[in-house]
């Protein structure tokens, strides 16, 4: 939008297209295209504990796409718990339940803008 | 009931309405419906502005004696005068003809044929109502005053000035900047015949300078515009120049003695820099210099008056003072030109940050023989030549961010800057384009004429300019990324010199100096004039006409084409001797006035006295422009406007709400409505 | 003044010095941050690119939870994306009223709602630089950063919310640069300023991610900064933590600590490294912080340009 | 199925600024509802609030009154007399019971067709889902007869 001389939100028109290029199943599992195996571990973890949890992110998400490159992450992961920087169990938030009953219900009313 | 008779002409446009509105339709039920409201005669005509369709109704007037026409057709602000003008033909009073837009504001707007179909009958309705009540008028008449005021001394209000001053008659050409020339005066070489700009401009300014009818006003200002068409007064503040012209003789020693050297901002674009006494260039018109205040070492300090010492003739004068003189004048002609748009506003462009991001104008006064590198082209260190160059169109042009509009001269300029960076220096020109805009005589030839030189065209909207570098050659230039939106594909162009194109903006004070003279900006700011095709030079403010880029972005030719226009529409007034005004006019009705003089402060025109012996508000017909507000205000429906009188607009009202429509005597029937 | 507080995912782990040091920052600027209680993630990138309602839905329980919990609707949000989100978010509910109508529908089934346009989210930078002000922030300043050179990095979000209001400049911010030269530090160019980090790309795409990574280590080094000062947690770890991947993919040896704004305002306010963070990131910013020094550079005079060379444009508009 | 109300609005223009965005929002062939006809005056100051309770009477559902944007007003300042008449025409169609929305105030310059004809549709659509004014109603029930022009522009000496 800032760049495009007609005012095109670029990001939300990106964002559209790979929802939809999701929902239709137009990708490869075994290429850079492969985004929805992250966002989708990633909402997997926000759906049952209401925020992200970077170890588990990491490490299942490299289990199930990746897990030849999951030795290169290693020693990061190592680097991250040495500094505090990662933990080793997920925070849940007390109203899970409730957030979880919003995003069935959105889901449910659905629907592109 | 009425005594009128009326004939109602609906006009088909072609299919512009009859392809929507059924015409045959209208006419009939009007010849029906309206019978009871004076109406006589309705027919429907093919073009009723063709000379047919005005015989049309002369005829009617002639042998069925109407008194009142209406006609169903475009909008009045098209052709309410022709239809007027055959009416006076006939012998009706021009005024009790009666012109209403079934085109614009129906067969244009609608689809739905049986709804638009039943809107122009309502709007019919109301024609006829209101011309019913109609009163023959006459025109007013005012004498013109046979002087002018232009207002911009660029190429537009140069050649105005000339046309009017070589008929005859005298010019005020009042200009902001110390010498007349304006952008022109900038440019190197002129497309598409690359003939130099000077050489062309030059002998006209000094034309301008020294022909007894023109009255020059440089480093001047209009202040205020009293009065009306033919009979203006402006107040004019000629700004002090510190320099008596009557004994200044223009030999340039005060300037070269001048020890304070500042970057000029205004000719230079700048690039180079000027005195603080100084005259913008060797050639300006007059050839007096004006000292700068806010850079002259004496002004700021007290002391100096190096130009003082040794001026031979005493011309410096630290005490003058600005003057403002009144003038009287017929017509005006607004010819202010543009401002560059701020290239600093882009900052992926990197201008103003990055060293060798030029502007064009910056580009036009560095090709400039008389300019700040002698007509060299090099980088920002004065003396690298480059080896690549990149030009950038459309920089604030065509996008919503900034711009919406094209700037219209950009692609050309552009073209010009490729040719004269292939010729002086055989560098790489890249330019990069959206789309290119080539219309007009030998234009698309010079753009064959660059392609076979060897310029290259990249199709796409720079992203960004930078200088930090990614892939092995980058290093130390500017990297321009764009799109190559024919081969789909991202490029990185390594240059070492970035022009940009930038567009044209109106003037950053055009709106004020629009409420000034009492004209109205369009919505980007440019000068909005009476018709877009029909009338391009007039306003709808009468006696102030407009030429140049004020109007609209143009080039050279435009601009000279439209500077003669409007002077031929001045001396076109000017011979007549009068002009006849549109009689909408308020009055006071006497012995309704209680002279409460609610009304004396409202009018804007001062056109509102207060009679003291006889107690009521008295209006001034030649001031009053027939707004209404008094009308509409007054208490006591003592005033009466002229075309708009309370009896006239109800009337109208009646009739567009179908109330008086013989079929439906008092209330509007559901069908009536909106049909749905 | 008082304000909503929402860390965001990452300022709890990952980037827990940036929480601790905007802590430790604020009440010395007058700041009070209350956090939002029972916050939950903002779905970052990524609940977006699957489902637009959700992603909503989830962003509209923090505007419910702080309109609720914080009177004056002011929250502010360290995190680029979380702030993104937050704002984009309710501007879009604001703009459609069906989009409001569909949030609140599943909202209701929390129990909750959301009036749009009631939480007003301001990115931290913008609280500290506009509601704060680079002159208080300058009376606060004990021990100036002389001689550190910083180049400021602002990442593509933060500039992004173009529906909003111009933030600062989306191309070419300077409100950061501005606030670094308020601490005492010399600002380098840095073109890249706004560029992307890559943001996830780092795990799904290590190409791209390590291009994009490299280019910002490049541009800083080429300007000779000492360090990078960041404003969101995404480019601090894409840097930081990836700085050694990137120099084994590519052979490099860059050595650039990433650092955050409220860590070096926090050095220049006299508080320790230990009360900032500062110790927590992988490339260690102590070499670089040993090169402060106690008194202001003597400034070159800057050289007169060779009289031949143009005069470059002025930094104010036309006219 | 019942059929859709379609309202009548009546507009009033300014000869200079909306009269042409009307006549622009042809030019331009954009589209809005056939429910709006239009009085051309020489000026939104010229409109006497008789005008709108007039029209409201004789069968109009709203009223929209239309001129030059403040400051562009062709003759000077008179678009600020008709936008404080405009508040006075609120309180007294407000003391008579008529909803507020039936009678707008837009500002088109000349070059704003298709913000007119935004404007309009939206009224139409306003009104539209108000239903038809019902005048006899309002009239039997407050005084709106009663109500000479004269008692709204008195306030008008300090202008």
């Amino acid at each position: 939008m800032v760049r495009c001389p007609q005012e095109i939100h670029i990001t939300d028109i990106m964002y559209t297209l790979k929802r939809k290029a999701i929902a239709e199943g137009y990708y490869r599992e075994s290429t850079a295209a492969d985004a929805p195996g992250w966002s989708e571990t990633y909402i997997d973890f926000v759906e049952k504990y209401g925020r992200s949890f970077e170890l588990g992110l990491m490490t299942r998400y490299h289990l199930r796409h990746h897990p030849l490159d999951m030795y290169k992450m290693a020693p990061m992961g190592l680097g991250m718990l040495r500094k505090g920087r990662m933990d080793l169990t997920p925070t849940r938030i007390k109203g899970i339940k409730q957030l979880q009953a919003i995003l069935n219900k959105a889901r449910e009313v659905g629907g592109e803008l | 009931m009425t005594e009128e008779r009326i004939g109602v002409y609906v006009c088909h446009c072609g299919s512009n309405i009859a392809g929507v509105v059924d015409v045959e339709g209208v006419a009939e039920w009007a010849r029906e419906a309206l019978k009871d409201r004076g109406v006589v005669i309705a027919r429907d005509n093919k073009f009723m502005c063709s000379t047919l369709g005005q015989e049309l109704i002369e005829n009617d007037i002639e042998k069925e004696g109407l008194t009142r026409v209406v006609v169903a057709a475009c909008s009045p602000h098209l052709h309410e005068g022709t239809f007027r003008t055959a009416c006076q033909r006939a012998g009706l009073n021009p005024y009790l003809c009666e012109l209403v837009s079934i085109r614009e504001h129906v067969s244009w707007v609608h689809k739905d044929k049986a709804v638009a179909t039943q809107k122009a009958k309502a709007i019919i309705s109301g024609g006829v109502e209101r011309v019913a009540l109609h009163e023959p008028l006459e025109p007013l008449h005012v004498p013109i005053h046979s002087s002018t005021l232009i207002v911009g001394g660029g190429i537009a209000g140069i050649q105005a000035a000339l046309e009017i001053a070589d008929s005859g008659y005298p010019v005020y050409l009042v200009e902001r900047e110390p010498s007349i020339g304006g952008h022109m005066a900038q440019f190197d070489k002129t497309f598409p015949t690359l003939d130099c700009a000077a050489c062309i401009l030059t002998p006209k300014m000094a034309t301008v300078g020294s022909h007894p009818n023109i009255n020059l006003l440089t480093w001047s200002e209009v202040e205020q515009v009293d009065g009306y068409v033919g009979n203006f007064t402006v107040t004019i503040r000629k700004k002090a120049r510190y320099v008596n012209t009557d004994l200044c003789t223009g030999c340039g020693i005060c300037e070269e003695k001048c020890p304070k050297k500042v970057v000029d901002e205004v000719f230079e674009a700048g690039l180079g820099y000027r005195k603080a006494v100084y005259t913008p260039f060797p050639q300006a018109v007059p050839k007096y210099p004006v000292i700068d205040v806010d850079n002259c070492t004496y002004f700021e300090k007290g002391t100096c008056k190096a130009c003082e010492k040794f001026c031979p003739t005493g011309a410096i004068d630290f005490e003058q003072e600005d003057e403002v003189i009144q003038v009287e004048v017929g017509n005006i002609i607004l010819a202010t030109g543009f401002d560059l748009f701020d290239a600093r506003r882009i900052s992926q462009y990197g201008y103003g940050r990055l060293a060798n991001v030029f502007t064009s104008l910056e580009f036009e006064r560095m090709c400039n023989a008389a300019g700040p590198t002698n007509g060299e082209i090099v980088l920002r260190d004065g003396v690298t030549k480059p080896e690549s160059v990149a030009i950038i169109h459309c920089v604030g042009s065509r996008d919503k961010n900034y711009n919406n509009y094209c700037s219209v001269i950009c692609c050309m300029a552009s073209l010009k800057f490729a040719h004269l960076v292939e010729e002086r220096t055989g560098a790489e020109v890249y330019n990069f384009y959206i789309d290119m805009r080539t219309a007009f005589k030998d234009y698309d030839e010079f753009y064959q004429r660059v392609l076979e030189e060897g310029a290259h065209f990249v199709r796409g909207r720079v992203a960004e300019v930078t200088d930090a570098a990614r892939m092995p050659g980058e290093e130390g230039k500017l990297i321009v990324q764009a799109e190559d939106t024919l081969i789909g594909k991202q490029r990185r162009i390594p240059v070492d010199m970035v022009v940009l194109a930038a567009g044209l903006e109106p003037r950053h004070d055009s709106k004020e100096v629009a409420h000034k003279f009492g004209i109205s900006c369009s919505a980007n700011g440019w000068f909005i004039e009476k018709h877009p095709k029909l009338d391009p030079v007039a306003t709808m403010t009468e006696g102030i006409f407009i030429a140049g880029v004020a109007q609209g972005p143009k080039d050279i030719p435009a601009s000279v084409a439209q500077g003669a226009a409007a002077s031929a529409r001045v001396l076109g007034r000017i011979q007549q001797g009068e002009i006849a005004l549109e009689p909408v006019r308020a009055s006071v009705i006497e012995e309704r006035c209680s002279g409460c003089r609610i009304c004396n402060n409202l009018c804007p025109f001062n056109a509102i006295s207060f009679d003291e012996e006889k107690k009521v508000s008295v209006i001034n017909a030649a001031l009053c422009q027939g707004c209404g507000t008094c009308v509409a205000a007054c208490p006591s429906n003592a005033i009466t406007g002229t075309q708009f009188s309370n009896e006239q607009v109800l009337a109208q009202l009646n009739g567009l709400l179908m109330l008086n429509v013989a079929n439906g005597h008092g209330a509007v029937t559901e069908a009536e409505r909106v049909p749905a | 003044m008082k304000y909503g507080y929402y860390p965001g995912c990452s300022l709890e782990r990952n980037a827990k010095a940036y929480h601790q040091s905007a802590m430790a920052v604020a009440p010395l600027l007058g700041l009070e941050f209350v956090e939002v209680e029972d916050w939950n993630c903002c779905g970052a990138t990524e609940v977006i690119a699957v489902d637009q309602m959700a992603a909503y839905a989830l962003i509209a329980r923090n505007l419910a939870l702080a309109a609720e919990q914080n009177g004056n609707g002011h929250l502010v949000a360290p995190c680029s994306a979380c702030f993104l989100n937050l704002s984009k978010a309710d501007h879009y509910m604001i703009e459609s009223p069906e989009l409001a109508e569909k949030v609140n529908t599943a909202l209701a089934a929390g129990d909750l709602h959301y009036e749009p346009g009631t939480v007003k989210t301001s990115h931290l930078l913008q609280v500290i630089t506009e509601a704060v002000g680079l002159e208080a922030i300058a009376e606060k300043v004990t021990k100036p950063l002389y001689g550190l050179r910083v180049a400021p990095y602002y990442g593509c979000l933060i500039v992004r919310p173009g529906f909003e209001k111009k933030y600062d400049d989306y191309e070419y911010p300077t409100v950061l640069d501005d606030l670094m030269k308020t601490l005492g530090s010399e600002v380098v160019d840095f073109p890249l300023k706004a560029h992307c980090c890559g943001g996830h790309m780092t795990q799904i795409s290590e190409p791209v991610a390590m291009e994009l990574i490299r280019r910002l280590l490049h541009n800083a080094a080429e300007y000779e900064a000492d360090l990078i000062v960041t404003l969101c947690p995404m480019c601090q770890f894409n840097l930081d933590a990836f700085q050694d991947n990137v120099n084994k993919y590519f052979g490099t040896d860059y050595h650039i600590p990433i650092l955050y704004f409220t860590q070096l305002m926090g050095l220049a306010f006299g508080l320790s490294p230990d009360e900032l963070g500062i110790g927590t990131e992988f490339v260690s910013a102590r070499p670089a912080l040993d090169k402060i020094l106690s008194e202001a550079p003597t400034k070159e005079k800057p050289k007169r340009p060779p009289k031949e060379a143009l005069p470059m444009p002025s930094l104010g508009g036309e006219g | 199925m019942t059929e859709q109300f379609e309202p009548l609005i009546i507009g009033f223009t300014c000869n200079w600024c909306s009269y042409r965005a009307a006549d622009l929002a042809g030019t331009s062939r954009k589209q809005y509802p056939p429910n709006i006809r239009l009085i051309r005056l020489m000026c939104s100051g010229r409109l006497s609030p008789e005008f709108v309770l007039k029209a409201l009477q004789g069968g109009a559902d709203g009223v929209m009154i239309t001129g030059c944007h403040p400051g562009e007003c062709h003759y000077l300042e008179q678009n600020f007399k008709a936008l404080r008449r405009f508040a006075l025409l609120k309180r007294v169609l407000a003391q008579m019971g008529i909803e507020p929305e039936r009678v707008r105030l837009v500002w088109a310059s000349a070059a704003e067709g298709v913000h007119l004809a935004q404007e309009i549709t939206d009224m139409v659509e306003a009104v539209r889902a108000l239903g038809p004014l019902d005048w006899a109603g309002v009239a039997s029930n407050g005084s709106a007869h009663a109500i000479p022009a004269a008692e709204i522009v008195g306030e008008e000496v300090s202008a």
